[in-house]
């Protein structure tokens, strides 16, 4: 482990707002995605299991 | 095989994670500020790596006039701007406190910034063509065409010396702890790697049972055998 | 002559018509007929390669025209529903450099001969097409048909916008094509006025 | 019936647009005054202090002529498309991408070529001189016909798309970005004396691959709008 403590940790070194930002706001883009996608996917479905129900 | 790559995934980026952010030591020149690379890198890595593989798709597309083809390039692109999106915008985290800017006119800062408009004009062009198949056709046309501008982000390094340092991260430190940056940075690429996967084969999915529904609407007779398949 | 093997259209998710077999052998004339939105003009594009077909082929003498192409073009005449001639040109201009393009080279006096036939009067071949009626824009993209010297033509409601006149004057020239040995697919709502040996249909519906 | 030659069928794909141009000066004469607007709202804008100027010249003179080419790209397929000539210049039986290339010739002849006959006057309102006004003249005769050349890429991608003109934009001006970078570079290099040369050179190797590529790629694109 490199680092001596927690607070040392999340300052890194005078850098922390920057460093944090940048993984912060990666991992956000990254689960906006999968939400978005998982909720394009029961869309898509609801969808089709509807037109089967109506036509079919 | 989309949770497996999500499984494959989560791993590989807990790691590198692990490696970048807690085993890996600092680097004398930027001080920890360049632990941003941990993000960056992958992510520039992956925004020119997709728009090739979406390129590719696009050309198998046209060429041997495949719909499953084009349905992948349609899934990989949002994935890929986003990507595109994240390097700029970790690229600005890192520059501000080294280079003092957020941002610089620098060769491959600025191509990257065309690649986005790149992703950007494709899903543009595809959106706004009513033809399901004229605007499969005419954006794979327009990702193929913008192709000549990924060995130009690629090589902008070597070619302007500019700025922005040269492609394999330069260490500055002792060879040892490069490896340790370049074993968590990898394993960031290979994680963000296999995210991609995962999420561009769930949105071709989603694309596949969209336009199945559209055609369901025009078509009833085929009704029964979509439902007999579900 | 020019045959269409299983020939199927989607377009966008609709599928117009599917299996299409037809022959038109030199000398004779094939009508298309069916309801607004049937397929017609995709069928016809179609014929001259403008469209994909999503099944089958079209063949010149056999030859899958995808394959031929520019030797295949340099055989037909093409008058789509849109005339094809430049507003701003007159009508001699127009069909002086529409015919140079596809290969006539008409003189001069031919392409006035060819106004005549289509009986636009000599003072309006050196306006502007713009100040033309609609009328008489489609007959100066129909005058092409008096300098073609391709065996295959493919008209798209030639007598749109027609009076009967220039109908009975269109109707003639197609006549003395197809007893030369030309062939022709003609897409249209009217009646050909020809006799039933030289006209065969196709009606597309669904 | 005799097949007409290729340069035939060239000559005249070129001589019935430049035939049209001619009849229609109007449109040639607003992408040319477009010009000389935006060229002359920098000095405007910047204020006219004659050092500023100079340094700002190159950029602000191939912005502006960028943006004229771009204004006139709508012209160089939606007219055909409209009145049907395109659908009968993909039944002409010569190869595609040939005709055209012939297209966008005459497309450089009428929005191109005023521009960089113009560029020298321009070039003096913004002070420059000597060697950099000539590198000026000589990068723009390089750069604007690949301009079109990319230009007709976006042109025939958008046909009949709605809102068609900002989506040109988005689809050429990052293409446009190295002729940019490599134009400018040579007029500003050869102020500072180091030759522009070279910027010439990278123009004249981006003029060679659009004349290879993008008639290819344009046809392409006319053969999936006109589907």
């Amino acid at each position: 482990m490199y680092w001596g403590s927690l607070s040392e940790f999340l300052e890194m070194g005078g850098y922390g707002l920057y460093v944090w930002t940048s993984f912060i706001i990666t991992a956000l883009c990254m689960v906006w995605e999968i939400l978005a996608l998982w909720r394009r996917r029961a869309a898509a479905i609801a969808e089709s299991r509807g037109i089967v129900r109506d036509i079919g | 095989m989309i949770p497996w790559f999500g499984t494959v995934a989560a791993l590989a980026i807990a790691v590198g994670l692990y490696i970048g952010l807690l085993v890996a030591p600092t680097d004398f020149q930027q001080g920890e500020a360049y632990r941003i690379i941990f993000v960056h890198v992958p992510a520039a890595w992956m925004s020119m790596f997709l728009y090739v593989v979406m390129a590719v798709w696009a050309a198998v597309g046209l060429g041997l006039n495949a719909r499953l083809s084009f349905m992948m390039t349609q899934a990989i692109a949002p994935t890929g701007a986003m990507f595109t999106f994240l390097a700029l915008l970790t690229g600005a985290m890192w520059g501000k406190p080294t280079w003092g800017a957020w941002w610089v006119w620098d060769a491959r800062l600025t191509s990257e910034l065309i690649l986005l408009f790149q992703y950007a004009g494709v899903m543009l062009l595809r959106t706004s063509i009513d033809d399901q198949r004229r605007a499969d056709r005419a954006s794979g046309v327009c990702a193929l065409v913008g192709v000549v501008n990924i060995p130009i982000i690629y090589f902008s390094v070597q070619w302007w010396n500019t700025l922005h340092q040269g492609a394999s991260v330069s260490m500055t430190a002792a060879p040892k702890m490069a490896t340790v940056m370049l074993t968590g940075m990898l394993l960031m690429t290979f994680g963000f790697w296999m995210y991609s996967l995962a999420v561009i084969l769930s949105r071709a999915r989603c694309v596949i049972l969209e336009r199945e529904s559209l055609q369901l609407w025009s078509k009833p007779s085929s009704v029964a055998e979509v439902a007999g398949v579900r | 002559m020019l045959q269409a093997v299983s020939l199927s259209c989607r377009r966008g998710d609709r599928r117009l018509f599917s299996g299409v077999n037809v022959t038109v052998q030199p000398g004779t004339l094939l009508a298309v007929v069916g309801e607004n939105g049937s397929g017609k003009t995709s069928f016809l594009r179609m014929l001259c390669n403008l469209l994909a077909p999503e099944e089958g082929a079209v063949l010149w003498h056999g030859v899958d025209i995808r394959r031929l192409k520019e030797q295949y073009y340099a055989q037909l005449t093409y008058i789509g529903h849109l005339n094809g001639i430049k507003d701003d040109l007159t009508a001699t201009e127009n069909l002086l450099l529409t015919a140079a393009l596809t290969g006539d080279r008409p003189s001069e006096a031919s392409v006035r001969d060819a106004l005549e036939a289509v009986g636009l009067k000599h003072r309006i071949h050196h306006l502007p097409t713009r100040v033309l009626s609609q009328g008489q824009k489609r007959r100066v993209a129909l005058a092409r048909l008096w300098l073609s010297t391709h065996p295959l033509w493919l008209l798209d409601e030639p007598f749109t916008s027609l009076d009967q006149a220039a109908t009975a004057l269109v109707t003639e020239r197609l006549r003395s094509h197809l007893q030369s040995g030309g062939l022709a697919v003609v897409v249209t709502h009217h009646e050909v006025a020809l006799p039933s040996e030289m006209v065969q249909r196709l009606r597309l519906d669904g | 019936m005799s097949r007409p030659g290729l340069w035939e069928t060239l000559r005249g794909i070129i001589w019935r647009d430049v035939l049209l141009a001619i009849r229609r000066r109007s449109d040639v004469a607003i992408s040319v005054l477009f010009l000389v607007i935006v060229a002359s709202l920098f000095p405007l804008g910047v204020g006219p202090e004659p050092a500023v100027l100079r340094t700002i010249a190159a950029g602000v003179l191939w912005v502006a002529a960028l943006l004229a080419c771009l204004l006139s790209l709508g012209r160089v397929f939606t007219a055909d498309y409209l009145d049907g000539v395109l659908e009968q210049m993909l039944l002409i039986p010569q190869p595609l991408p040939v005709l055209v290339a012939g297209k966008v010739f005459a497309h450089w002849v009428v929005s191109g070529l005023p521009v960089v006959l113009l560029s020298p006057l321009l070039g003096l309102q913004f002070g420059l001189e000597g060697e950099a006004l000539g590198m000026l003249v000589l990068s723009l005769l390089l750069g604007t016909p690949t301009l079109s050349m990319i230009g007709s890429i976006g042109a025939a991608l958008v046909l009949g798309v709605r809102g068609s003109g900002l989506l040109v934009a988005l689809l050429v001006l990052p293409l446009y970005v190295p002729v940019l970078i490599f134009g400018a570079g040579a007029v500003t290099s050869s102020m500072a004396g180091i030759g522009g040369e070279a910027n010439l050179s990278l123009l004249g190797a981006c003029l060679v691959l659009s004349v290879f590529f993008a008639p290819w790629a344009t046809a392409s694109a006319l053969r999936i709008a006109l589907e």
